[in-house]
């Protein structure tokens, strides 16, 4: 019992942990401001939160120049380089989410100030999840990060869709989460700890008996559902109809990438000794995650839906590098978070746009796109380079993303890597054919009842398809950008 | 020798004046007068190539000593074989001048030292794996004597077209591809490798498809067009393939330098020499319309009967034969004419002079008997090739370039004057009407049928000692071949020149001679059957008037004997016996052709003397046994069975194999496209789309919108996998 | 000790939380059923931090039930809104959107 | 060889010129249609007349060895660089797409077709053009990988938006088709990536053409380079278009806007062949001697079934499409003999059916726009009606059948005579078997061609058109026709204007071909 006794204050590394805290200071900042003066407040909200975002990036900045790898807590919480950059992508993406959001919730009667406490605090839990190697700290993360979710999702209370989106996702949340927590369990019964490191020692070293493959495969499925991978992505499509359109851009992006960010540490960390366990997995649910949604997608009508299915098989793109990753560990890592930064933009630049669009025709359905290119060619463009990008079609970036999956396939190499390699290939096809549809309805077909008067587009939301465009087009010119982050990410996750 | 190097001129001139009429005819010369500018290019090609014959023929009575053939010199001048051939060249030289020590022994052999070709290369056409290809120009006697050949009788029709499409719709155009043939044909004739050689030769078939098509607003002769351009193409898969075999074995597109390889060592690549001559012969047979692709030449009839007369009689027809004199080795080894005595050349060649003749007799279209006794002469030329006359063939394509020129011409004159019909039933007694057509029409008649001392006679009759002699074995059935259709054609000639001119004008107007510009080329041309002959005369007809040394003159200055004596060619010795044959069967066919059609003039009451039939030189005089004679031999014999059967044969079988392999192709192609395309390939393309859409379909099943079911497929999947993975790793 | 017996203990827990799950109708004994998952992690992690002598686990447990609490007062706040609006708790009910 | 001074970016200038031009019109308002116009225009006569600038500083004599070349940092994370050169097998090829962009413009000029938007119809005609020369120029895969791809959505736009009836269908056909391909070919050129060696055996990991071809993939065991190469099959293969793979085509030629069908058939199908001889064959010349049999299999297989389809058409416009298989069916046999003969006679014929096709393909718009029909039984009598363009249809139809003389004929016999002796390692038999059923297919192409002439030229016009007024080829079309004219006859005349160039770069690779093949 003198374990117990033995408590030793942690030594916090202030800088290290000044995002966080910079987040958390912003977002009570909104609750008292709004608890103050709360209607008059409502016009500065999003601004205040836009700023608090931007800020936070200042701390992380500053680590990265500083660049030394700092970790606390017995290794549970680690700030190196990988967790920088996915900091900073989730912030970026929350950011463009925030300007997005702006006029959806402020022309719907919503609760403003709660909307942006709520969102920060999501962005907290990624944020944290990025620096986690512990399964503890991980767990923590990854409530932090839903909890707040499932309430943005029923954010729109009058709807009944909304409400519905906010049950199914929460049910299931919950329902993946006990789940993985049962694996975790028995991870730590096996392994006697909650580091990744020990884990990784004692898995590595320990015989294969079934609990381990019994636990990590709960653990691993617990995060395959938060990136909604098939069969456990029942949970999005729904889930994206019904929630309001900027929280579902938030939960395509950034709540998949937190749910990357976690498969990342867990498969290249904690559990690299058991790749037989691990890579069959992948493949197997990359395979059909790819198929299965790319598949369903081409029978959809409402855009949104139809971008809920492509952002599920964009998942399944982004697990492929899993399944080589003990083969080719530094290049399915690079890979994933090329994909993952990447993926952000595309997909909420293409969410912008629909947000945009939706404002005048009030509708979701693909055929209200009809005639855009006449009457908003602009939009149709922006929307254009979206959808090649997500089709991987140069220049636009999509490309460099899915160059960067064969690339680690390759560099594995072997008969599964390649099969695997010709999957995506077919996928990528299937996958324009319903992007296509969007297009052609775009460009080929006249207006609806000739209702050809143009689309106001706001200024959040125009600096908001700023960004993601110029974005997209930047690493589809000049990928040699976002590989940088891909490359230094790689070394430290691997170094950790 | 200024002209035999620089030869190109001579096509250059007419392919100017080609570019001239086309694209500054209407608007600055006049459409109407367009025909100045080709007169003028035609005549200074005569004069051209006139003086290439002169200085060519000097080059061979006093030869320089570059022109003469020694060892090494003569390897230099092929531009593009490698430096292996040269080896053999030498050994080809050696070859050459020993054979040509032999050749003395034969009776027609030369003891004239070899003269070789003139061969200039301009600048490099084309270059392909580090090979580079000339194009240049040989000229040697047999070019000369076609360039001859080809600029009289162009100039001819040229002259003589003025005044036959005179306003006509498109005469510029006409004007414009007269020139674009001569020009082409002049090419080919002087083509100095195989690749100039195709390209020649497709483009006077092009030319030719242009003017068949010349009216083209009626689709018969559209049609006529096609086939024959397609027939031609069928054709000319056996010159590509055949040119390409050559290609592959020697390894150089130089007509001199293969012809040299060849004759240095005879018995090589026999094989390969086979192929490409049997494939070559598939492009003769197309262009030369021998059997079985004659079928288009007949139907070429209906382009304007100056184009027939230059096109698909003197010329572009010959082109095949040409051919095969240029490259003669490569037929001499590759169907051993030398040593057999009977080859495909030479039996195609026979049969289609028989068949030819035979045909001829079942037309009433003016036209088309002359087009069919084309077809036959052709056959003639190509048998006398098949035989090893290869003089002979030259000399027969020389004289009858003139007389069936002088027969197209006359025809087109006649329908001139009869109302633009063709069909012999509404002709007749046009004697008296136009009589300078008559008279020159007969004249070719008689030089056509071989009558002493017209051309045709002189260059039949060595035609038929060639193949009576051959080289090693004689050509019995060519000669029975020859024999019968020396006499057929006498026969069909007087039978056409009944219809035409003698009894009753069957048409209805008033036929007229036609103006000067027709019947002055007609005479110039009639005067050529006449003396074509004296070209070749055998020396001993000469001796007495002590002419021998003009004697054999195609055969001394046409005869490129730097190849041929390599293959040890031989030449008969003349022969009386042969003549008199020729000469009597000939003479035979047209009385009794005669006394068939004029029967009625006083020859009744003669019958009884038929017992003495047995004394050969009246029994032509016996009536009965003329009927008996006409009705019962040649009728029965050759024109019912041989005739009818023939034209059946034709009509039915070959021109309808022809037609059918067209609408076979487009309905294979129909169902192709239709089953195989649409179908299968493009069906298992769209199937596999809808395939994909409809399991996309049938997946949403999945989505079921109860939460509970996506809990139970969570917590399933998840339960699988972990015993899958329990019992698998 | 007896490890086994409260691994055991803890899976029949376990399955009868998933069974509650995906069986019963009412939201609010879902919940319940979740709970009794998370309760089942519990033992688990308890009886494992005991058995390997460190604290790791009980704290694992502390965090667990925390954040089961915080769960539980969004679910139940979910389930209320839907009752508000459709005036039924039954999760059947809400299938608005499929395919 | 590095260049220097002006000559390091000139090159880029040729390609990058157009898009530049593209830019400008974007930002140029709708209403100033005379502006965006010039704007167009002028951008691509400036990128051509860089191309005749190159054309003149062109080193013949080192045709071999790339000139103008650049070598910049691109994307280091993956050891890709921006390098581009040009050689005597590119320069031919660029002028071509240089040349045939403002052709199109002008002809476009004043009728963009249905549903007009001239901005949006130049812009992606330049978008295109950039992709095109791009891919000729480019010396790294994964450069020529993106030009490649550039190409793709403005096709896909110009034939969905422009095209006709059934746009739709056939635009996300050729699309759907070109990125399979495309996606297998990164795939193949990944692998060459990791795994070609040196000579030393060190792994290179270059996308550096030019180190590629160098190496000739030594170090890459023989069963793999089949695999590789059967990746790039695919990718090029579909492009060309090869049998079974052509059905993309007829479609995609008959919907699309005239300026569509003339790009896609004068420069776009060869981005395939172009792939063939500069990647396939030089980087893996074991994979390609393996697969040389089979792709000149298809190649004749190709020649007849597309002669034949063309003979049960009844569309002008598709008969020509499938004209198109046929004679990338003579090219693709010219390359699969792996000879240097071959493979220039190939490449002359991209050339050649470029020009004489894209020459078709306007014919056959300007047809469609005087009589709002291509169905070649309504036709007739175009000589009558309009004289010139009969003359120019007939012209090229000639030209199209290998006429000798102009253009068509120089890559139809060399490739035809290359297959009787084909490269070392390649069966004998089977490859002269193919030279005759290929001349066979010359036969099948005269029929076709005048079949379409006879019934569309020749004959009187039909009574329907009788109160049409129709005029004959207008300035725009004479502008845009005639350097085509003067190329195929120029060619046609004196093919050593092409021969000469390309003939050094083709004899390098098929050295190194014959090497490994004898080598071994």
């Amino acid at each position: 019992m003198d374990v117990l006794l033995a408590f030793t204050r942690p030594s916090l590394d202030w800088h290290a942990l000044a995002p966080e805290l910079t987040l958390l200071a912003v977002g009570t900042l909104i609750t008292l401001v709004d608890i103050i003066w709360d209607d008059r407040s409502k016009r500065a909200m999003p601004t205040l939160a836009g700023m608090g975002l931007l800020a936070t990036l200042i701390p992380i900045l500053t680590l990265a120049v500083d660049g030394t790898e700092r970790s606390m807590f017995g290794g549970a919480y680690v700030v190196d380089d990988f967790s920088l950059v996915l900091k900073a992508l989730f912030l970026i993406s929350g950011y463009v989410v925030v300007l997005m959001s702006v006029d959806y919730i402020r022309d719907g009667d919503y609760y403003e100030n709660e909307y942006y406490t709520l969102m920060l605090t999501s962005l907290l839990g990624m944020v944290m999840m990025s620096s986690s190697r512990d399964l503890i700290s991980v767990f923590v993360a990854l409530e932090l990060l839903s909890i707040p979710a499932y309430m943005l999702a029923a954010w729109r209370k009058g709807g009944s869709r909304s409400n519905e989106a906010g049950l199914k996702y929460y049910l299931m949340g919950v329902f993946a989460s006990a789940v993985m927590l049962y694996g975790m369990s028995l991870v730590y019964g096996l392994t006697g700890s909650t580091n990744f490191d020990t884990i990784a020692q004692e898995l590595g070293s320990g015989p294969s008996n079934s609990i381990a493959i019994l636990g990590i495969l709960f653990v691993l499925i617990g995060f395959a559902f938060k990136v909604s991978a098939v069969p456990f992505h029942t949970w999005a499509p729904d889930t994206y109809e019904g929630a309001p359109t900027p929280v579902t851009a938030f939960l395509a992006v950034a709540s998949k990438a937190a749910g990357m960010v976690a498969l990342i540490q867990l498969v290249f960390v904690a559990f690299l000794g058991r790749d037989d366990v691990v890579q069959p997995f992948f493949w197997l649910i990359s395979a059909l995650t790819m198929t299965v949604g790319n598949l369903i997608a081409l029978r959809q009508t409402n855009i949104v839906r139809l971008l809920a299915y492509s952002g599920i098989a964009q998942g399944g793109f982004m697990l492929v590098p899993f399944a080589v990753a003990a083969d080719a560990p530094a290049r399915a890592i690079e890979a994933v978070v090329i994909y993952l930064a990447i993926y952000a933009f595309m997909n909420l630049g293409a969410f912008t746009v629909v947000l945009a669009v939706a404002r005048k025709t009030r509708s979701g359905e693909i055929d209200s796109y009809a005639g855009l290119f006449q009457y908003a060619p602009g939009l149709a463009v922006a929307m254009t380079i979206f959808l090649a990008a997500l089709a991987g079609i140069p220049p636009a970036g999509g490309w460099f993303a899915k160059f960067g999956l064969f690339r680690a396939l390759l560099d594995a190499g072997g008969g599964w890597a390649a099969a695997l390699g010709v999957i995506v290939a077919v996928n990528t096809v299937i996958a324009f054919a319903y992007y296509a549809r969007v297009l052609m309805q775009m460009w080929f077909q006249p207006a609806a009842e000739g209702d050809e008067q143009p689309i106001v587009v706001t200024g959040a939301i125009g600096a908001a398809l700023t960004v993601t465009l110029l974005a997209t087009m930047a690493f589809g010119v000049l990928p040699g950008l976002v590989g940088h982050f891909g490359e230094v990410s790689v070394l430290s996750a691997l170094g950790g | 020798m200024w002209m035999l190097e620089n030869a190109f001129l001579i096509p250059l001139v007419p392919a100017i004046s080609f570019v001239v009429i086309l694209f500054f005819g209407k608007r600055f010369i006049g459409a109407n007068r367009v025909h100045i500018v080709g007169i003028t290019a035609l005549g200074l090609v005569w004069v051209l190539s006139a003086v290439a014959a002169f200085q060519w023929t000097q080059r061979v009575e006093n030869p320089s000593p570059d022109a003469i053939v020694e060892m090494a010199t003569h390897g230099g001048d092929h531009g593009d074989d490698h430096d292996a051939d040269h080896g053999d060249d030498h050994d080809a030289d050696l070859a050459v001048v020993s054979t040509d020590h032999s050749g003395g022994e034969h009776g027609g052999g030369h003891s004239s030292p070899l003269i070789g070709p003139v061969i200039s290369t301009f600048s490099q056409w084309w270059s392909n794996g580090g090979i580079e290809f000339a194009v240049g120009t040989l000229v040697d006697g047999l070019t000369v004597l076609l360039l001859i050949v080809v600029a009289s009788i162009s100039l001819l029709v040229h002259i003589y077209s003025t005044e036959y499409v005179k306003d006509d719709r498109r005469y510029v155009h006409y004007y414009a591809f007269l020139s674009l043939f001569t020009a082409a044909m002049l090419f080919f004739v002087m083509a100095q490798n195989i690749v100039q050689l195709i390209v020649g030769w497709e483009l006077v078939g092009v030319c030719s498809f242009v003017l068949i098509g010349h009216w083209w607003e009626e689709k018969p002769n559209t049609d006529a067009a096609l086939k024959a351009f397609l027939t031609n193409r069928v054709g000319d898969i056996g010159l590509l393939v055949g040119m390409i075999v050559l290609w592959g074995t020697f390894q150089t597109f130089d007509i001199d330098a293969i012809n040299t390889l060849i004759s240095a060592d005879p018995g090589a690549h026999h094989l390969a020499l086979l192929v490409a001559a049997c494939c070559l012969m598939a492009a003769v047979a197309s262009k030369s319309g021998q059997f079985p692709l004659h079928t288009w030449l007949p139907d070429a009839m209906a382009g304007p009967t100056p184009v027939s007369a230059l096109i698909h009689a003197a010329t572009m027809v010959v082109a095949g034969v040409y051919m095969i004199a240029r490259l003669y080795p490569v037929f001499y080894e590759g169907l051993s004419i030398g040593t057999s005595s009977i080859n495909l050349m030479a039996f195609i060649g026979g049969f289609t002079a028989l068949i030819g003749a035979g045909l001829a007799f079942a037309q009433w279209d003016i036209k088309k008997v002359l087009a069919y006794s084309t077809v036959s002469q052709l056959g003639y030329m190509v048998m006398a090739l098949g035989v090893g006359a290869w003089t002979a063939a030259i000399f027969h394509l020389f004289t009858h370039a003139f007389f069936k020129a002088c027969l197209f011409l006359g025809a087109g004159s006649v329908s001139h004057a009869a109302h633009h019909t063709f069909d012999m039933r509404k002709m007749g007694g046009l004697k008296k009407a136009m009589p300078h057509t008559y008279r020159t029409f007969v004249i070719a008649s008689l030089a056509l049928a071989g009558i002493f001392p017209f051309a045709g006679f002189w260059s039949k009759d060595e035609i038929l000692l060639g193949s009576l002699v051959g080289q090693k074995n004689s050509y019995p059935l060519m000669l029975i071949f020859g024999c019968a259709v020396a006499f057929m054609t006498a026969a069909y000639m007087t039978r056409v020149i009944w219809y035409t001119f003698h009894g009753e004008f069957r048409g209805h107007g008033q036929p007229h001679e036609s103006p000067k510009m027709m019947t002055v080329p007609l005479w110039i041309l009639a005067g050529m059957a006449v003396l074509g002959g004296v070209f070749n005369l055998p020396g001993p007809v000469l001796e007495p008037f002590g002419l021998e040394g003009l004697a054999h003159r195609i055969q001394t200055y046409a005869e490129p004997s730097v190849y041929l004596s390599g293959l040890g060619i031989s030449h008969p010795d003349p022969s009386l016996n042969m003549a008199l044959v020729g000469l009597a069967l000939a003479v035979s066919g047209i009385l009794v052709t005669y006394l068939y059609y004029w029967r009625r003039i006083g020859l009744h009451g003669l019958t009884e003397r038929n017992s003495y039939a047995k004394n050969g030189y009246t029994f032509l005089e016996n009536k009965y046994y003329l009927d008996h004679l006409y009705n019962d031999v040649i009728v029965k014999t050759v024109k019912r069975p041989i005739a009818n059967w023939a034209n059946r044969v034709n009509q039915n079988v070959l021109d309808r194999a022809v037609d059918k392999a067209g609408e076979t192709a487009r309905d294979t192609g129909r169902w192709i496209y239709k089953w195989v395309d649409q179908g299968v390939i493009d069906g298992s393309v769209n199937a596999a789309a809808r395939g994909a859409d409809s399991s996309g379909e049938g997946l949403r099943v999945i989505q079921s919108g109860k939460v509970q079911n996506y809990g139970q497929l969570l917590f399933g999947s998840a339960a699988v996998l972990a015993i899958v993975f329990v019992i698998v790793v | 000790m007896l490890l086994n017996q409260f691994l055991i203990l803890g899976a029949l827990l376990f399955s009868v939380g998933v069974y509650g799950v995906l069986a019963r109708r009412n939201g609010v004994m879902v919940l319940m059923s979740i709970e009794l998952m998370l309760n089942a992690v519990n033992i688990n992690l308890v009886v494992f931090g005991v058995q390997h002598g460190v604290v790791s686990g009980q704290v694992f447990a502390l965090f667990v039930i925390a954040v089961a609490a915080a769960e539980v007062g969004v679910g139940l706040a979910i389930v209320l809104l839907l009752y508000r609006n459709r005036t039924s708790i039954d999760v059947e009910d809400f299938d608005l959107m499929r395919g | 060889m590095e260049a220097t001074g002006f000559d390091t970016w000139v090159l880029s200038l040729a390609v990058f010129l157009p898009l530049v031009g593209a830019l400008v019109m974007m930002v140029i308002p709708k209403a100033y249609e005379a502006e965006m116009k010039l704007v167009a225009l002028g951008s691509s006569l400036a990128a051509l007349a860089v191309g005749v600038y190159l054309a003149f500083q062109f080193d013949y004599g080192a045709a071999g060895n790339l000139q103008f070349v650049v070598d910049k940092g691109w994307i280091d994370v993956i050891n890709s660089r921006y390098i581009v050169g040009l050689d005597g097998l590119s320069l031919p090829l660029l002028l071509l797409s240089l040349v045939v962009v403002p052709l199109c413009l002008i002809y476009s000029w004043n009728h963009v077709p249905e549903p007009g938007n001239t901005k949006a119809f130049f812009i992606l005609l330049l978008i295109l053009s950039t992709g095109m020369n791009g891919t000729f120029v480019s010396q790294d895969m994964i450069l020529f990988f993106v030009f490649f791809e550039v190409v793709l959505l403005p096709m896909y736009f110009l034939i969905g938006v422009w095209g006709g009836e059934e746009r739709r269908y056939a635009s996300l056909k050729f699309f759907l088709y070109t990125l399979f391909g495309s996606a297998l070919m990164i795939i193949s050129f990944l692998a060459l990536f990791f795994l070609s060696k040196d000579s030393s055996g060190e792994l290179l990991h270059t996308f550096d053409m030019r180190v590629l071809s160098d190496v000739a993939g030594v170090g890459i065991v023989k069963s793999t380079q089949v695999w590789i190469f059967a990746g790039l099959f695919m990718g090029f293969g579909i492009k060309v278009p090869m049998f079974p793979f052509h059905t993309w085509l007829p479609d995609a030629h008959t919907q699309a806007p005239t300026v569509g069908s003339v790009i896609l058939a004068a420069v776009l199908l060869k981005l395939g062949t172009y792939g063939f001889v500069r990647i396939a064959i030089p980087f893996l010349p074991e994979g390609a001697i393996a697969w040389a049999p089979w792709i000149g299999l298809l190649a004749v297989i190709g020649i007849i079934y597309g002669a034949l389809a063309c003979l049960a058409q009844t569309d002008m416009k598709r008969l020509i499409a499938f004209s198109s298989v046929a004679h990338m069916g003579f090219v693709m046999l010219g390359i699969s003999t792996l000879t240097d003969f071959g493979i220039n006679a190939a490449v002359f014929g991209m050339i050649a059916h470029g020009l004489i096709t894209g020459m078709l393909f306007f014919v056959a718009g300007s047809v469609k726009e005087r009589f709002h029909t291509l169905e070649i039984s309504r036709l007739g009598g175009l000589l009558k009606s309009v004289p010139r363009m009969g003359w120019i249809l007939g012209f090229a139809s000639m030209a199209s059948l290998g006429l000798p003389g102009l253009a068509g004929f120089w890559g139809e016999f060399p490739a035809i005579l290359s297959a009787y002796n084909p490269g070392a390692g390649l069966p004998e038999e089977t490859f002269r078997t193919y030279m005759v059923i290929a001349a066979l297919g010359t036969v099948l192409a005269a029929g076709y061609l005048l079949w379409l002439y006879q019934r569309t030229a020749f004959g009187e016009p039909p009574e329907e058109f009788a109160d049409y007024e129709i005029d004959d080829v207008n300035r725009f079309e004479w502008i845009a026709w005639t350097p085509f004219l003067v190329g195929i006859l120029l060619f046609g005349i004196w093919p050593n204007l092409i021969f000469n160039v390309t003939d050094d770069v083709v004899t390098g690779i098929t050295a190194s071909v014959e090497a490994i093949a004898t080598g071994r």
